[in-house]
Parts: structure tokens; C-alpha cells; sequence
């Protein structure tokens, strides 16, 4: 009868050092907070239909996203350039015309519009429009058809698999340097 | 003409080496490595790519310091590469260097201990980059996390820069048009950086000179790295 | 003539020496394995309890410590990038040397001793390689990212790199771990189908899922010892390659005393030296606690007395071996190195390994006396695996605080953290040890049995002496 | 052999030996008593080889089933090493991406591996395990004594009986299907 409760009372005080370890243990582990800076500015956001502007304005993709030419990163239009037309065009929808005072507002008043992250590379990896836009690499291969899409949906998952399915379907002298790691990785 | 398309080359004429450092703080702001403390750099931690090494001839009076700016030597066969289970650090053929691919890494530590240059840093802890270094980070350049190994990339960053640059305009790379960090902040311009490949370059009529010499010649491991050997000039 | 008295006399030394020729019943000898057992005191809950509690703090606490932080909590640093964990890992492959070599060597070779040790020495086996297995996950710096190793088709269309040691061996670990694992298990079922036969509750309940159905049927045991044959020809040369290849994790490199083309046996023979060490440890200990006399007896500490001195010589040579080459090539770091042994900070620990691995061993165990006495035999093997520990941390930690290029050379001290993580993998191993003293046959009953079977006492002139027939 | 199927219209029994030689002379006895050698299997708690008890053995498959094993390691061992290196080719260090010294230790390995899984694979197959029962059996099997299992028409039952008796069953029982 008393070495069973011995065995119970040991079992029990096992057990509950065990947890006690186990909390100390995480208690030690210094789990930093996230960095959240609030962010001052007024942020607005805004639904930019593609379609209405490639197909019904006829604007091409670089007048906006200018940088795609001469630098690795593409680039969001300012609201300066979206004034340009957006000064003096007028729309019949109500809707629209809704989202374009807004707009007007925005840019009036110096607010942010909080363009939403569609596309986002890992800041390992460098990826650079100019290399592709230059070697005629369609916005489309990899954004698919933005040219249709109301609001940008995500087509693609942009990992390293994809990036290389179409690097090594690149002319064989070009592959050794297309699926050297240095060329995304630096 | 070796097997690479460019033979990234940097030659370190010890004659002018002064051991100022320019080239080490050159290094650390370019390629975000950050800054780990002095109690770190007891324990023999600190994060250098690029490393002044200083070593005295001599008896008192008649004593001479002597500098060897060290850096991973980018060898041809690099003991580092076959070791690593990943393939995290390996040769590329592109740029005929070592490279090592940070999000690659797993840590096993192996390459810095089969480095016989010693040349490997370590991330023992997550990079610290208090204010206001935070705000001269390099964006062409991963911040390294805890647990990967780094090294000295010949800036790999401003070459394939270089390189997208050239192609866009439809021409070769210029010799002298990438420069690393070290050797733009060299004041001396004791570093001199350029393409092997190319028999016209400044590295390629250096590489010819007869004070030159590797590091370790004897292990094999062919360094891209050439020191040419010091004379009297720096008595100190 | 002889007489029945000598007869007598000369029959009752034999059985008092010779497990093998002291048969007794199955029904008394399965009696004791399960006695041994079922039998559980205070003073094990209270190992059990602080064993868990010494696995909690160092591989829980300790360990999720340096995850969260990073690999600057050990005391590794440049140029010691490897430090205790490496060291750590060596020994306890080396440590899973013994169940192997006791187990499959001496069964290949038929050596008649082995039968009542092979279980416990297999079960060390694994065991130490569970905790070995550990070691190079606990010494990745991005320990989360440890399954890049493994080869699967990936969407990064990467493989790993078959040139690196480090997958070499972690293959080699997974072969021999699944091997040995299997190899200890194959054996077991016929023990556990008589444990399942006499328990209830929920030893039954498990011994009955274990024992997969076993009868003792002669197909069953026709496959089985086949089975077993295949498996301890197939884990010989495993357990060689193993070793080998942790050798080679070092002399594949270019560092200053690692380099070296004698490291691969140089390697095993100290594994074994130091696994065999090991099991007479454990076979004493479990004498003292599980009342096992009758199984354990002076026969097999002085058999594996013998062995740790026969081991003791073989390390010596290739110790001698490797040093004399590096004394003669008078390579300028290579001096440096024997002078880091000889008057470094390193040299203590040199000397007590020289001490406790060639000087006790060669003073000692040459006398059947000192062999046979259990105290004796377990300070001297507990020596060995001390004075080996030291070997390799030499190896690891201090080859590399020297290299090539004088302006990187470095101290290096293990950190309470790396400590902490050692004695949690220590206990672990004591603990997985522990708690299966307690569920798994420790002594193989039917190969006890038949050895039982096939020794006699066979009368030559005036003397009877023991024989032995093989049923195979 | 490893289960006996009982026949229709046949009786099963079990007799128990302590020890191996009466086990064994009476196998021959009951085989010249016209049992055939699939209506009987021993149950042992120690290995005896087929040849102590006069049985012939017809199990042969476990050897081919480790060397196939073997085979395929082999295979997955150069497939991972010869052709793995070709599909994404990395130098390092100056080597070959399709180096012969790494292959021969990777493949041994692998080889050794595709060996051992096989080999403990096999013997689950050919013994039929796991299969927990109802089967024949009885406990003091593994209290070292040797059972002989055996079915009969019922009409030679008797005769067989006392004839095991004579050469020294220790007892002649019928057997319980366990759930072991």
C-alpha cells in the first residue's frame, strides 16, 4: 500500500517538474516583438481595375510601370501620374466616378494609397525587370493576363521552380548563366 | 581563356597597403554586415569579409610592420564547396568565383573549418543594425539571419549589376567598370579588381608582375586573389 | 579411471562458471527476465524522474534556448566551428559500436559468451545512435532548414551534394540506425511472444502487437535465423562504413591534423574500444540493479576484459601511428599541433587520456582477477570512455583553435549552454535505457536456452570438458 | 507450412516433448504411420534446424528477396548520384558533377540499406506477419517444450495416440485456436 503511493507521489512530482521545466525553458526564450511602426499618414485604398486601363484607355503597361525598362524593380505609378489623365478624364459609371474622387482626394490631401501586395519576393531573392523586359519577357509570362483582370488576382506562385521551368527552356548557351544561383541570390 | 565567362580577379599590392581599414568599413557598408560588439569580437567573433592582418619582421629597434589585407580568396578549387551537404557555396561558372547562397545555408559550419584562409564568417546571432545604420542598408544585398555562413563576394551585387547594365546596352563589360567596395575605397589603390579573361586588363598585366604570389600557393587550392609581395616601402 | 566424485567435482566447477553449462528449465529462466522486469522500486522512479528532468533542461530548455538565439550561446567561434556537439556526435556513434560488435561479430564468429549480452549490447547500440542522430540537427545553425538534406524531388528542383561527407554520413547513419534498429527487433520476437504469454493488462496488450503473432513455428524460425544471419553479415561491414565515414567527415578536409588517410580505421578501432568499454559499464550496472547474476556471470566480464585490452592494444598503434607520421613530417603546424598536446592548454586532458586509455588498461586488465571483479573492471571502462571522449574532443575542438595562417588561431571553451545540451543528451540516453530495462527482455531467453542445448560435458581421459555441438 | 489447414472431416491434436529426440523419433514414426509432411508442423521455443527434426525444408525465398532488395538500393544509390547531378549541375570544387569515388560510397550504403529493409521485409512476408490468430498454439511452447501438430482422420486417431505415448509425448492434447 505504501510503495504504491510512494510510486503515485513520485510519478506526481516527476510530472510536475517536468512542466515546470518545460515553462522556465520557453520563459527563457526571447521571442522579440514585432517591429510595428505605425504609420502616420491617412492611407486610403483603392480598386484599380487593369482591364478598364490597358483595354479601354489602351495604356500600355510600361506608361505606368515605367522602371521595368532601366530598373529591377518595376515600380508603382505616383499619384501624379495617375493625375495626369485622371485631371481631366471623366467617367459615366458612378462607381468609378466614386473611386476617382477619392483618388482626387488622396492626391489633394498627400494620403498614401495602400496598394495591396499581389506579387511579393522573399528578400533573398533578386529579381530584376529590366534583364527580363529587355530580353522580350511579356509582362504576361509572369503576371498572366493582367490585361483582363478587374482587380490583379495572383496567377502564379512565383518559387524558385517556377523561375526555373522557364530558365531552362532558355537557348543552351544561355542556361549555364540563367540557373547560376549568384543571378537571383546575391 | 579559362573555362568561366569572366575570371573575376583582384590583385592586392602589398607594397601599398598602408593598413588604414578604409577598405574594411568600406566593405561592411556595402554589403550589410552588421556590427557585433566588442564583448562578440573577445569571444573572436567579428564579422570582417575583409580583414587587415598585421604581423611584425624584425627585432627592436629594426622593426617593420607588415599588413595583408585578407578576403576570401575565391579559389578555383575551393576546398569549401564539395563539403557543404547543400550546395549552398559552389563555383560559378559565370564569374569563375566562389559563391555562397545565404538562403541555401543550413549551417553546418563545415566550409569555414575546411577554409585554410579562415575566411568565413558565421552568423552566431540575428544581425543587429541599431539606428541609424538601419538606414544605409544596401538593398541589392540579403541581410543575413542567424545560423548562415557569409564571405567576401567580390561584390558580386555591383558585377551582375555591371553586367545587366553592359547587356542592356548592347556591349561587353568595360575593364575597370566594377569595382568592389574595398578597392573604390582603397586610397592607395592598392586593390585592383578586373577580368582575367580579358588580356588587356589592368589585373591581367598585373597578374604577369614577378612580385606576385597566392596565399597558401601550396594547398592547390588556386586563389583568384593575387598579393604582390611587399617591399621596404612600408616601414613603419 | 575417472572417478564419479572427481566427475562430480569437475561437472559442479563448470556450472558454476558456465552459463552454458548450467541449464535450468525455460519456465525459471522466463520467470527471471520477467521478474526482473516487473520489478520496479523507489530508487528507479527516482532515476526516472531526475533522468527526465536532466533530458527536459538540456534538450528542451537548453536547446529551444539556442534555437531561438542562435549558435552564439555555445562557445563555438572562429576559427572552432565545431566544437563539444561534433565531439559529442563522434562518441556516441562510437558508443553504438558495441552492440554490433559484441552482438554480430561474436555471432558470426559463434563465440558461445555472447548469448546472454547481446540484447543489452544492441540496445545500446541503438539507443546511442538515437542520441548521436541528434547531435547534427543540435549543431545546425538553422536547425529548422535540416530536411535540405534529405533528397526528394523539390519545387527548387535542388538535390543535395553527394560530394559532402555530411551526406555521406548522414546515409550511412540512416542505414546503420535502421539496421541496427531492425537487427535488435528480429530477435526479440520470439522473446516477446513468451512475455506475451505470462503478462496482462497492458503489457500484454503491447507484447502481443510486438511479438506479431509468433508461435515458434519452424517456418517462422526458419526465416528468423536466416533472417538474423543475413542481418549480422549485412551490419558488420555497416557498422565499419559508419565509422569511416565520421572518420572521413574530417580527413576529407584540408584541416591541420584531420587530414589524415589513417583516420578511417584509426576511428573504428577507437569506436569499438570505447563501445565495448561501454557495455561491460552497462552489463555491470545492469547485474548490480536487475539481480541477473545468473545470466551475467565472471565468464563474460572476463571475456570482454579481454576484449577492451585486445581493443586497448589496436588504439594504441593507430594512436601511434597517426602521431609519429605527423612527428616526422615536421609540416610547421603539425609540430604546432603535438606541441598544443604535449605543453598546450589541451595537455592535461592528453595526459589523462594516455593514462586512462593505454597506461590502466595495459597495467590492469592483463590479470583474470581484476577482469572478473566488477568494480574494478567498471573504473577502468568508465576510464576508457573518459580518456576516449577526450580523444575526440582533442580531435574537434582542439586540432582547430590552430591552423595554417597564425593571425586566426583561437581558444575555445565549451559554454554552459553546450553543457547543459551533453548531459541532456546523456541522460536521454540513460533514460531510453532505463525505461526499456523495464518493457524488453534484457537477456534472449531462447538463445540462452540454445546454447543451453547444445553444450555438454564430454569425458576426455581423466578430465571432463565442456563441448559444444551446433545445431545449425 | 506455416499454418496447417485443416482438412475436412480431420481431427487436430498436439503432442508435447521435453525433449528433442522423442520429438524427433516421433515425427518418423508418424510419417510411417502415412501422415504426410503438410499435415503436421512443430511448434519449438529454440530454433531446431529441419534436418534434427527430420523435415524437409522447402523455404528458400528470403536470400532472392534480400539480394532484389539489394538490387534496388543499388539502383536508388546511382540514381541519386549519377543521374541527381545532371539534373541541376553545381561545380564544386573543381570535381566532376558526376564523381566516381562519392558514388562508390553512396551506393554501398544504399545498397546495404535496400538489403537490410528487404531482408526484415521478407521475413514479415514468407512468415505471414503480422497475423494474430485464431491459430493453434499452446504456452508451454515457449517453456521450451517442442508441440507436434498434427491432423488425422478420426478413425487412426487412437492408434497414433499410444504410439506417441510410447515414444514419449509428454501429453497428447487438442489444441486451442488463440488469439495470440
Amino acid at each position: 500500500m505504501s510503495e504504491t503511493r510512494d510510486r503515485r507521489l513520485l510519478l506526481w512530482s516527476g510530472a510536475v517538474l517536468t512542466i515546470v521545466v518545460i515553462i522556465t525553458g520557453l520563459a527563457l526564450v526571447q521571442i522579440e516583438p514585432e517591429d510595428e511602426t505605425k504609420i502616420n499618414q491617412t492611407a486610403v485604398t483603392l480598386p484599380f481595375s487593369h482591364e478598364v486601363h490597358t483595354q479601354k484607355a489602351e495604356i500600355d503597361c510600361l506608361f505606368c510601370h515605367s522602371s521595368a525598362l532601366r530598373a529591377p524593380q518595376a515600380t508603382l505609378p505616383s499619384l501624379n501620374k495617375c493625375m495626369i489623365c485622371h485631371s481631366s478624364i471623366t467617367v459615366e459609371d458612378d462607381n468609378a466616378r466614386q473611386n476617382i474622387e477619392q483618388l482626387k482626394q488622396a492626391y489633394e490631401n498627400g494620403w498614401r494609397v495602400q496598394w495591396p501586395d499581389v506579387y511579393r519576393q522573399p528578400d533573398f531573392v533578386y529579381f530584376s525587370h529590366r534583364a527580363h523586359v529587355n530580353n522580350g519577357v511579356s509582362c504576361q509570362k509572369c503576371h498572366g493576363d493582367v490585361q483582363n483582370m478587374t482587380l490583379v488576382e495572383k496567377v502564379v506562385d512565383m518559387d524558385m521552380g517556377f523561375c526555373l521551368d522557364c530558365h531552362q527552356e532558355q537557348p543552351e548557351a544561355d542556361i549555364p548563366r540563367l540557373i547560376d544561383c549568384a543571378t537571383c541570390h546575391k | 581563356m579559362s573555362k568561366y565567362e569572366h575570371h573575376w580577379t583582384m590583385i592586392v599590392d602589398l607594397d601599398k597597403c598602408t593598413g588604414c581599414q578604409a577598405c574594411v568599413i568600406a566593405c561592411q557598408a556595402e554589403n550589410n554586415i552588421p556590427v557585433v560588439g566588442e564583448d562578440e569580437i573577445r569571444k573572436g567573433r567579428g564579422m570582417q569579409w575583409l580583414r587587415i592582418e598585421r604581423y611584425w619582421e624584425g627585432e627592436y629597434p629594426n622593426i617593420r610592420a607588415r599588413f595583408i589585407p585578407l578576403m576570401c580568396q575565391q579559389c578555383e578549387n575551393a576546398p569549401c564547396e564539395p563539403v557543404c551537404p547543400v550546395f549552398a557555396t559552389y563555383h560559378s561558372e559565370v564569374d569563375g568565383i566562389n559563391v555562397q547562397v545565404y538562403n541555401r545555408c543550413i549551417g553546418t559550419r563545415y566550409c569555414a573549418n575546411n577554409c585554410p584562409y579562415i575566411a568565413r564568417m558565421f552568423n552566431w546571432f540575428d544581425p543587429q543594425f541599431p539606428e541609424p545604420l538601419n538606414e544605409q542598408l544596401n538593398p541589392d544585398v540579403t541581410v543575413r539571419q542567424r545560423g548562415i555562413m557569409e564571405k567576401c563576394t567580390f561584390c558580386i551585387q555591383r558585377i551582375r549589376r555591371a553586367r545587366e547594365t553592359a547587356e542592356a546596352e548592347g556591349r561587353s563589360i568595360r575593364d575597370g567598370e566594377v569595382q568592389p567596395a574595398c578597392g573604390q575605397a582603397c586610397p592607395t589603390n592598392a586593390i585592383i579588381f578586373g577580368d582575367l579573361n580579358d588580356p588587356n586588363s589592368q589585373v591581367s598585366r598585373l597578374a604577369a608582375n614577378r612580385r606576385g604570389f597566392r596565399l597558401l600557393e601550396e594547398l592547390g587550392t588556386e586563389p583568384a586573389v593575387i598579393y604582390l609581395k611587399g617591399g621596404e616601402s612600408n616601414v613603419i | 579411471m575417472l572417478s564419479e566424485k572427481t566427475a562430480v567435482t569437475q561437472s559442479e566447477n563448470y556450472w558454476r562458471k558456465h552459463l552454458m553449462l548450467d541449464p535450468r528449465p525455460v519456465r525459471e529462466m522466463n520467470q527471471m527476465i520477467l521478474t526482473a522486469m516487473t520489478t520496479v522500486n523507489k530508487r528507479y522512479w527516482i532515476t526516472v524522474t531526475t533522468l527526465t528532468l536532466f533530458v527536459t533542461i538540456g534538450l528542451i530548455g537548453a536547446w529551444g534556448y539556442q534555437i531561438f538565439n542562435g549558435m552564439g550561446v555555445a562557445g563555438i567561434r572562429r576559427p572552432v566551428y565545431w566544437g563539444v556537439y561534433i565531439t559529442n556526435f563522434v562518441f556516441w556513434i562510437g558508443i553504438s559500436h558495441s552492440g554490433t560488435f559484441v552482438s554480430a561479430i561474436l555471432r558470426v564468429f559463434k563465440a558461445e559468451f555472447r548469448r546472454p549480452i547481446t540484447r543489452a549490447s544492441e540496445l545500446m547500440t541503438t539507443f546511442a545512435l538515437t542520441v548521436a542522430g541528434l547531435y547534427p540537427l543540435i549543431h545546425l545553425g538553422r536547425t529548422w532548414r535540416f530536411y535540405w538534406m534529405i533528397p526528394y524531388p523539390n519545387q527548387r528542383q535542388l538535390w543535395p551534394n553527394f560530394h559532402s561527407p555530411l551526406m555521406w554520413d548522414m546515409l550511412a547513419i540512416f542505414t546503420y540506425l535502421i539496421g541496427s534498429t531492425l537487427y535488435l527487433y528480429l530477435p526479440l520476437i520470439p522473446d516477446f511472444a513468451m512475455a506475451r504469454d505470462r503478462t496482462t493488462g497492458w503489457r500484454h496488450r503491447i507484447y502481443r502487437i510486438l511479438a506479431l503473432g509468433w508461435r515458434g513455428s519452424e517456418s517462422e524460425w526458419h526465416h528468423l535465423k536466416q533472417a538474423i544471419t543475413i542481418f549480422a553479415f549485412a551490419i558488420i561491414p555497416v557498422m565499419f562504413s559508419v565509422h569511416t565515414i565520421v572518420a572521413w567527415d574530417f580527413g576529407m578536409t584540408m584541416v591541420p591534423g584531420w587530414h589524415s588517410s589513417i583516420f578511417g580505421p584509426y576511428f573504428v578501432v577507437g569506436a569499438i574500444f570505447s563501445g565495448v568499454s561501454a557495455v561491460a559499464t552497462v552489463l555491470i550496472i545492469l547485474r548490480k540493479t536487475m539481480q541477473l547474476d545468473y545470466f551475467l556471470r565472471e565468464e563474460h566480464f572476463d571475456a570482454i576484459g579481454k576484449l577492451v585490452l585486445v581493443f586497448s592494444f589496436a588504439w594504441t598503434y593507430f594512436f601511434f601511428a597517426d602521431y609519429l607520421t605527423e612527428w616526422y613530417g615536421g609540416e610547421a603546424v603539425g609540430k604546432e599541433l603535438l606541441t598544443l598536446q604535449a605543453r598546450g592548454p589541451i595537455a592535461p586532458l592528453w595526459y589523462i587520456m594516455l593514462i586512462t586509455n593505454i597506461l590502466v588498461p595495459w597495467l590492469t586488465l592483463w590479470n583474470r582477477k581484476i577482469r572478473t571483479s566488477p568494480k574494478a573492471l567498471l573504473v577502468i571502462t568508465l576510464g576508457v570512455n573518459i580518456g576516449m571522449y577526450i580523444e575526440r574532443y582533442i580531435i574537434v575542438a582542439g586540432f582547430l583553435t590552430r591552423n595554417r595562417l597564425p593571425f586566426d588561431w583561437g581558444a575555445y571553451t565549451p559554454s554552459i549552454v553546450e553543457i547543459l545540451i551533453s548531459i541532456g543528451s546523456l541522460s536521454t540516453f540513460l533514460l531510453l535505457y532505463v525505461l526499456a530495462s523495464r518493457l524488453i527482455p534484457l537477456i534472449p531467453v531462447w538463445e540462452v536456452h540454445e546454447g543451453q542445448i547444445s553444450h555438454t560435458l564430454r569425458r576426455v581421459g581423466q578430465a571432463l570438458l565442456p563441448s559444444v555441438s551446433e545445431l545449425e | 507450412m506455416n499454418t496447417l489447414s485443416v482438412k475436412e472431416n480431420f481431427v487436430v491434436r498436439m503432442a508435447l516433448f521435453d525433449n528433442v529426440d522423442s520429438a524427433a523419433e516421433s515425427i518418423a514414426k508418424l510419417k510411417e504411420a502415412g501422415i504426410d509432411d503438410h499435415d503436421m508442423t512443430v511448434l519449438s521455443g529454440v530454433p531446431y534446424p529441419e534436418h534434427v527434426l527430420g523435415r524437409p525444408m522447402t523455404w528458400e525465398r528470403l536470400p532472392l528477396i534480400a539480394m532484389s532488395g539489394a538490387g534496388v538500393g543499388f539502383l536508388i544509390g546511382l540514381f541519386l548520384n549519377v543521374v541527381t547531378p545532371l539534373l541541376y549541375p553545381i561545380r564544386v570544387g573543381g570535381q566532376p558533377f558526376v564523381a566516381i569515388p562519392p558514388t562508390i560510397v553512396l551506393t554501398y550504403e544504399l545498397t546495404m540499406m535496400g538489403l537490410i529493409v528487404s531482408t526484415f521485409l521478407g521475413v514479415l512476408w514468407e512468415s505471414t506477419f503480422p497475423s494474430f490468430g485464431p491459430k493453434y498454439y499452446d504456452i508451454h511452447i515457449s517453456e521450451g517444450e517442442i508441440g507436434v501438430l498434427f491432423q488425422v482422420t478420426p478413425s487412426k486417431l487412437k492408434h497414433l495416440t499410444d504410439l506417441l505415448q510410447v515414444y514419449g509425448a509428454k501429453s497428447i492434447i487438442e489444441p486451442e485456436e488463440w488469439r495470440l
